[in-house]
């Protein structure tokens, strides 16, 4: 039975880190949003969504070493690193890897924004709308027994949560108060002037 | 330190508390997700006849602060803005 | 050390508002109103948090009275 | 002594490169030393913020090794004044002869010309003029056009249009002589300013005098080149004196401060002079309030067009502007409400001062300025039923 166990863990921690990224992308869409409350204050959405972030990397990383050295598959480090270079479910289990690397492309700039500023640290954030879907497919498309229920179900609870969020997001608009004069005004004094 | 300040501090160190218990639960329900989601999906190898209903969404706790977006969308109330351009200027016979 | 705004780069979310109450309070309008001169010792690990926490990067924390004018 | 404005008639429009050699003779030599004699002589800035112009020249040449830009400001926003305007289609030269003097002590690459996008005669004489100097000098120089908006005359929004096309001002650290256009130190400097520097060039010290724009209830406003030290009387009655008892004078444009008439006359129109009063001179606007006009109307007036001008990049300025002209309004149209005048203070505590440029510093001052001058008027405001237009 323990050559099993970790084929166990790694779906288990494959499902986990899927719940765990879904709350990481709400709470980051809950940052924009500058949600608060009574006794929340803003600092503490921010503050979840990168503790649990990093959280995600650590459980994504049980995920990978246990399919990795898994006798069962023996898929080898290439497939963690390289996408669709394995044998097994060739396509799915590239889509995994994809995700992966997108996501680690967040944090690191999420963790070096103070260097490459808040510009660049933004462009390379909305790699998460890739991350995650391709993330989801990965989940479906890998489990081999697919059918079972509470994945499927799971995933349908965390793609629901996303879709709220991006929901809330797009209806409301943009939060910075200054963002339409500020655009209006830049329009009247903009003089394309040859450098 | 006024009253107002104190007040502001003190929800300070509730809220980062707060941060702290909700980030070791979390942590701590995701452990436990990992054995139970591994467990279960144990029970549901294929070819097992039954494909018993154990679906579980109660995953770990995260999973329920995902759904509770409670629409608290900051209220900035629009400035009625009666800036009608330029103004009447030191006035007088140019 | 010495907290200086950006003040284009600050967009009011009011972060820096609520970790460091000590220093910071906002003003009507939801934008920082920063108290000018040293920041003490014993408030410098939380006026970090407030630096790296800023969404926007609009908070700083300076060695040398470098910006202008103490921005109060 | 010289003047800036000596030689032909004004009216004859601007005199050419020949007359303007045969008056004042060649362009001097400059560089280190011409920045020296500029430290020497106090020279101020005559832009509005009057900050010394050797000093000015000091850090830009200190930062500079070659690459360094100037930028001749022209753009004059301030809606009084009209100075740079009547310097620039009348003096052309003694603008140009200032800007290649600057690009030759701070060792620039370039020279921009920065004219008001509405000032067309102003961008004509100064045109007209360039095509008189030699190829080398016109080599150095381009052309740009300043939007006609108030904070588009700020040095950062001049370089944040010539780098990227928008005259939005910037934060600092850095300024422009830091790091200016093309991350190059940048000397922005006003074109009365560069007038005396071509005139120190030649004689070792400036003019002595300044331009005036006399505004307001004057029956001949307009610009004056007066002697510093000149009174506020003096120069309105060399404007044909007031056309009415006035109520107050505003010295300095919208950034300026008031005056009770009774206190203005005797002023001397000296920027150091003026400062060691709480006063400013600032871009040299006079502008005198008749008796039968409101201050607080007035003051509304301009505090609602200081807020419409706001660049919106900074909450505290946009919103705070917005807030105080609101109230000023209010106290304008509907009497006085303690509470507006209570707001008012607290705002303008809150505003001035953070912002990324002065523009809500130099707003502030002026609303300040107008509540500690005329207490009474806006204290007791009454809503005007009836009133001349």
């Amino acid at each position: 039975m323990n050559d099993t166990l970790l084929w166990y863990t790694t779906r288990g921690a494959g499902a986990v880190s899927l719940v765990l990224l879904t709350a990481v992308v709400v709470l980051g869409i809950l940052s924009a949003l500058r949600v608060k409350g009574a006794g929340w204050p803003r600092f503490l959405t921010t503050g979840l969504h990168r503790n649990l972030a990093l959280m995600t990397l650590v459980f994504l990383g049980l995920h990978i070493v246990t399919a990795v050295v898994d006798p069962f598959t023996h898929l080898g480090w290439l497939t963690a690193v390289v996408p669709f270079s394995s044998y097994y479910r060739t396509f799915w289990l590239g889509l995994g890897t994809i995700s992966f690397e997108l996501l680690l492309a967040i944090v690191m700039t999420s963790l070096a924004r103070g260097f490459i500023g808040h510009a660049a640290w933004r462009m390379v954030h909305w790699l998460t709308y890739a991350s995650w879907p391709v993330a989801v497919i990965h989940g479906i498309g890998t489990g081999t027994d697919t059918l079972s229920a509470w994945l499927l179900v799971l995933t349908v609870a965390c793609v629901a949560a996303v879709v709220a969020a991006i929901g809330f997001r797009v209806t409301a608009g943009s939060r910075d108060p200054l963002e339409e004069p500020r655009t209006t005004f830049q329009a009247a004094v903009q003089r394309r002037e040859p450098r | 330190m006024d009253r107002n300040t104190q007040d502001r501090v003190r929800a300070r160190e509730a809220a980062l508390r707060l941060l702290n218990r909700l980030t070791t639960g979390v942590g701590v329900g995701a452990l436990a997700g990992v054995g139970v989601l591994g467990a279960v999906s144990a029970y549901t190898i294929p070819g097992a006849a039954t494909s018993s209903q154990t679906a579980s969404t109660a995953t770990s706790s995260s999973a329920s602060s995902t759904s509770s977006t409670s629409g608290l969308g900051s209220s900035s109330t629009p400035i009625n803005s009666s800036s009608s351009g330029s103004g009447v200027v030191v006035s007088g016979g140019t | 050390m010495r907290l200086a705004v950006d003040r284009i780069k600050c967009d009011g979310h009011g972060q820096c508002a609520e970790l460091l109450p000590e220093l910071i309070r906002l003003d009507d309008w939801g934008y920082p109103i920063v108290a000018s001169g040293e920041v003490p010792n014993h408030l410098v690990p939380l006026a970090q948090r407030a630096v790296n926490g800023c969404p926007v990067l609009a908070l700083a924390l300076r060695r040398v009275e470098t910006q202008r004018r103490a921005t109060g | 002594m010289t003047r800036l404005l000596a030689g032909r008639d004004l009216a004859l429009g601007a005199e050419g490169l020949a007359e303007h050699l045969q008056r004042l003779g060649p362009l001097p030599a400059a560089g280190p030393s011409l920045t020296e004699a500029l430290v020497r002589s106090g020279l101020a800035g005559s832009g509005g913020a009057a900050y010394p112009t050797g000093l000015k020249w000091r850090s830009v040449a200190a930062e500079s090794n070659g690459t360094a830009v100037v930028i001749v400001n022209g753009a004059e926003g301030e809606p009084r004044s009209l100075k740079d305007r009547l310097l620039m289609t009348t003096r052309p030269h003694l603008i140009l002869d200032g800007a290649f003097l600057a690009a030759k002590a701070v060792r620039a690459k370039q020279v921009v010309l920065y004219i008001g996008e509405e000032h067309r005669a102003s961008q004509d004489s100064m045109a007209r003029a360039l095509a008189e100097r030699t190829g080398e000098e016109r080599r150095l120089v381009r052309t740009v056009s300043a939007p006609a908006r108030y904070v588009a005359g700020a040095s950062s929004a001049a370089v944040h249009l010539v780098d990227e096309g928008i005259a939005t001002p910037t934060t600092a650290p850095p300024s422009a002589h830091e790091r200016g256009v093309a991350g190059a130190p940048t000397l922005v400097q006003n074109v009365e300013t560069l007038a005396q520097v071509a005139l120190v060039a030649r004689n070792g010290s400036p003019t002595g005098t300044l331009l005036v724009t006399v505004a307001g209830g004057v029956f001949r406003p307009g610009v004056l080149e007066i002697q510093a030290q000149t009174t506020v009387a003096e120069a309105v009655e060399l404007a044909g004196g007031a056309s009415e008892p006035p109520h107050g004078v505003l010295l300095g444009g919208y950034f300026g401060t008031w005056v009770k008439a009774a206190n203005a006359w005797e002023l001397p129109l000296d920027h150091d002079a003026l400062r060691a009063r709480g006063l400013t001179l600032g871009c040299g606007v006079i502008g005198v309030l008749p008796g039968s006009r409101c201050v607080v109307c007035e003051v509304a007036g301009i505090m609602r067009y200081l807020a419409s001008e706001s660049s919106a990049q900074c909450g505290p300025c946009f919103f705070g502007l917005r807030a105080l002209a609101d109230a000023c309004t209010r106290i304008a149209e509907r009497g006085t409400d303690p509470a507006d005048l209570q707001r008012l203070q607290r705002w303008s505590a809150e505003v001035s001062g953070r912002g990324a440029c002065h523009h809500p510093d130099g707003a502030v001052m002026f609303l300040q300025s107008a509540l500690a001058t005329f207490p009474d008027d806006f204290a007791g405001h009454r809503p005007h039923l009836r009133r001349a237009a």
